[in-house]
């Protein structure tokens, strides 16, 4: 059972996490030293090199997790569930940290806390959903009901984006009272700009998947000490036969 | 016995089955030729429900692979539900509806009778759901709605929708249970007659006293597995 | 057989909701009118409400700070209209930037009741001589 | 068409059960009212607001009544295991689940046109001639997306602890288009045919809504109810 190989990190994961902490390095380093100040955001324009990143990664968490969730509808294995739920676990992470960025960014701009903005609505709405993942997940006991269950609920979760995003624009377009981009996208990109911005996007991304990796295989572990019925398996039993 | 098929109608490899978190199935294996009757013991608790539940596809194996009549239980559920039918412990009716409604909404949602499979006499018996509501001693309240019944009637009506569908498998959690003597009666002749025209049925039952039933076989589970009775 | 049919039932009305919500992307976020278009047809619009959208006229603006009464003039550079708005300018309310505003007409003045403020950055108002591009400023108060 | 049978079969099931009990009439019909009562004192007096906030108000009673009567129509099935029963018949998932479906929603629909003229009164709204036709597809199209999504979660937590407080939590966050198409439509059409082209858009929305949430539901129905 304790098979060393099999507990122990895999070399390549450590690797990657020294790699991922030096683009995370120089990403901070770009964001902090390298970008210019925003000719109408001055120094607020460096909190959106950690939100647009954070916010997009959101996004994909949820679409991956639910392509996981399809996968363990159609194959039927327990690691595409632990893959499905360490994914919406970033995914909620994620899109809390979305929020609060959002919230930062428009105290300053905007001088309130919340508006109705749409990406930040919509990103609100998404925190709502996961949580409702996870409430689910809580309650059932069986792993296959609570992996089929949860999977089809990150499905519907990832059908109600885009619905939620066109719901959430329109609303604000019909109530603009104060609309700024709290993305940075109505900003003039200057090409050291959009440079960092990307290399802080990979940063975010290596992250990621930094965490999910260790998250699914710390998932892969407990999953073979689940296997609760591991003392009669094995043992050959007859088979009873009415012929 | 009868025929001389070698047609599984239940088989049952390594299965094992969760309820809540614990294992209550830890590896069933089980074949059950067609046309055979099999009575199931075991206390109460020990997962009987359970597998007849599994058996009927509405809960699915944890681990191991399920077969009624060669379908796969868990990729070809609905095929294995065209041929089984089961009759739960409270009876499975609507009890808003009346006998007879609920007898209709079944027949209306089972795809029609199969080609070259001998129906029940009771089924055949004239038009709409006299045979079976007969049948079962319900005609007087056939028109009353469920939830006036007593839990022996509802149960005679459940055997009278299976009768009505007429499956290849009868699948009988604790049927005895409720019934009273005359009830009791009925649901022999009723289960002897499926013998007779070739259906299997697997029954989960306490009475000891239904020996004239002669049984294929009796089978115990124990522990989460199965072995023949009083091995 | 019975599968390929409901998997081609299937995505046949994910197609019909598909071009369903591109039509509806398509249409809808035009919601208002431009002076120029309110005055090629006053009469089909006379005494109903209706939202007037353009830019705030240079110079127009006039701020009664003590009675919260806002006028100004709204304007597509083909046509112009003196509004009144009961209620101080939103924060972001500048001269040519582009406003939306709900009410109706009385003997030629909007008496507006709600006014938003659009962003218009990326239209600018035309030079002399320039013609002037009405589906821009049309795209641009969107 | 063995499917559409057993789908009408069990759209006429709920409908026969709902005439005899009338549990969710009695529960939907009384909370929606008080639900317009209750909003109309908590806006105050002021006649504008209230005609204003009477799209809304209409909605949120609508949706709340779309919860109650989901889950009543799977608490009335699961008693005395015939809903597992109905399950064990051939007639596949999507079927059932079409046939639930289509039963709230046209109990909503219903219970919807009782509503308008109720809210509008209250709330001293009035729909212009004109504009009858659009609010009517505007209720056909909402209720729909209600229903959908209302008839699948209840499915989804029939069985789990809570069920009561769990399924409005669920479905809120996946029916905000709904809400905010169905309410900004209603307000368009109750402006009057000037604005029918804004209410039209959003009707587009809620049908490509209603659509795309028909198939997703239908099709994965399955795997919410076998255990």
């Amino acid at each position: 059972m304790t098979d060393t190989s099999r507990t122990r990190r895999p070399r390549w994961l450590t690797v990657f996490g020294l790699v991922t902490l030096a683009v995370v390095g120089v990403g901070l380093y770009g964001a902090l030293i390298m970008s210019p100040p925003d000719v109408n955001q001055g120094d607020l324009i460096r909190v959106m090199y950690a939100h647009v990143p954070v916010a997009w990664i959101g996004f994909a968490a949820v679409a991956v997790s639910a392509v996981w969730g399809m996968l363990y509808l159609w194959r039927g294995r327990a690691i595409d569930d632990v893959r499905a739920q360490g994914t919406a676990e970033a995914a909620l992470l994620y899109s809390i940290l979305t929020v609060v960025g959002g919230m930062t960014y428009s105290k300053p701009t905007l001088n309130t806390y919340w508006t109705w903005d749409a990406k930040l609505t919509l990103t609100a709405l998404m925190v709502a959903l996961v949580v409702g993942y996870f409430i689910v997940r809580a309650l059932i006991d069986d792993p296959q009901r609570r992996a089929r269950v949860s999977a089809v609920i990150m499905i519907v979760v990832l059908a109600s984006l885009p619905f939620n995003y066109l719901a959430a624009e329109w609303f604000r377009t019909l109530h603009p009272a104060k609309s700024v981009n709290l993305d940075g996208s109505g900003v003039t990109m200057d090409p050291t700009m959009l440079r960092v911005l990307l290399l802080n996007v990979l940063g975010g991304a290596m992250v990621f998947v930094y965490f999910i990796s260790e998250r699914i295989r710390i998932g892969r572990l407990s999953l073979a000490d689940d296997k609760t019925f591991d003392s009669v398996k094995g043992v050959a039993r007859e088979v009873v036969s009415v012929r | 016995m009868s025929g001389g098929t070698d047609e599984l109608a239940i088989e049952l490899r390594e299965v094992t089955r969760r309820m809540g978190g614990e294992y209550v199935l830890r590896g069933v294996n089980l074949e059950v030729a067609a046309g055979r009757l099999v009575v199931l013991r075991g206390s109460n608790g020990t997962g009987k429900t359970t597998l007849l539940r599994l058996l009927a596809t509405r809960l699915r194996p944890a681990g191991g692979q399920a077969f009624v009549f060669g379908h796969d239980l868990t990729r070809d559920g609905a095929a294995a539900r065209a041929r089984l039918g089961l009759l739960s412990v409270m009876g499975g009716s609507f009890p808003l509806l009346t006998g007879r409604e609920n007898l209709e909404l079944a027949a209306a949602l089972a795809p029609g009778p199969r080609e070259g499979a001998p129906r029940s006499d009771m089924a055949a018996g004239g038009a709409g759901f006299e045979g079976p509501l007969a049948g079962v001693g319900l005609e007087q309240a056939a028109d009353k709605l469920v939830r006036t019944y007593s839990s022996g009637m509802k149960k005679r009506l459940g055997l009278a929708r299976l009768l009505l569908l007429d499956p290849d498998l009868w699948l009988l959690d604790e049927p005895y249970a409720a019934l009273d003597d005359l009830g009791k009666r009925l649901m022999d002749e009723c289960v002897t007659a499926a013998k007779a025209r070739g259906r299997t049925v697997f029954m989960a039952s306490h009475e000891s006293d239904r020996d004239h039933l002669g049984p294929d076989a009796v089978i115990e589970l124990r522990g989460g597995t199965l072995r023949m009775f009083g091995a | 057989m019975k599968k390929i049919v409901y998997a081609l039932l299937g995505v046949a009305v994910l197609a019909v909701a598909g071009f369903l919500i591109s039509k509806a992307l398509q249409s809808s976020l035009v919601y208002f009118i431009l002076p120029s278009e309110y005055a090629r047809d006053t009469a089909a619009f006379e005494g109903k409400r209706v939202r007037l959208g353009g830019l705030v006229q240079a110079g127009s603006v006039r701020f009664d700070d003590a009675n919260l009464h806002l006028t100004f003039q709204i304007t597509d550079h083909l046509k112009d209209y003196p509004v009144q708005y009961d209620g101080a300018p939103p924060d972001l309310f500048q001269e040519n930037g582009g406003v939306v505003i709900e009410g109706r007409f009385h003997d030629g003045v909007f008496v507006g009741d709600n006014l938003l403020v659009k962003h218009s950055s990326d239209y600018h108002p035309p030079a002399d001589g320039e013609p002037i591009d009405v589906e821009a400023l049309k795209e641009s108060l969107r | 068409m063995n499917d559409l049978i057993a789908a009408l079969t069990v759209a006429r099931k709920d409908f026969l059960q709902e005439l005899r009990s009338r549990a969710t009439t009695v529960a939907t019909l009384f909370f929606s009212a008080i639900t317009l009562v209750m909003m109309a004192f908590g806006l105050g007096r002021e006649p504008e607001l209230m005609r204003s906030a009477a799209p809304g108000v209409l909605w949120v009673a609508l949706a709340f009544a779309g919860v109650i009567a989901a889950a009543q129509s799977f608490q009335a099935d699961l008693e005395e295991g015939a809903f597992e029963q109905l399950l064990l018949l051939p007639a596949s998932r999507a079927a059932i689940y079409l046939g639930k479906l289509a039963a709230s929603w046209l109990y909503l629909f219903a219970l919807g046109v009782l509503m308008v003229p109720i809210a509008l009164g209250l709330y001293g709204a009035t729909a212009p001639a004109g504009t009858w036709w659009l609010l009517g597809l505007v209720l056909l199209l909402g209720t729909l997306g209600l229903a959908i999504i209302a008839t699948f979660y209840a499915g989804l937590t029939a069985n789990l602890q809570a069920r009561e407080a769990l399924l409005p939590v669920l479905m809120f966050p996946v029916i905000v288009p709904i809400m905010l198409g169905a309410v900004r439509a209603t307000e368009a059409a109750l402006m009057g045919s000037a604005d029918a082209p804004l209410a039209l858009s959003w009707v587009q929305l809620l049908g490509g809504f209603d659509l795309v949430y028909l198939v997703v539901c239908a099709s994965i129905f399955h795997f919410v109810v076998d255990d």
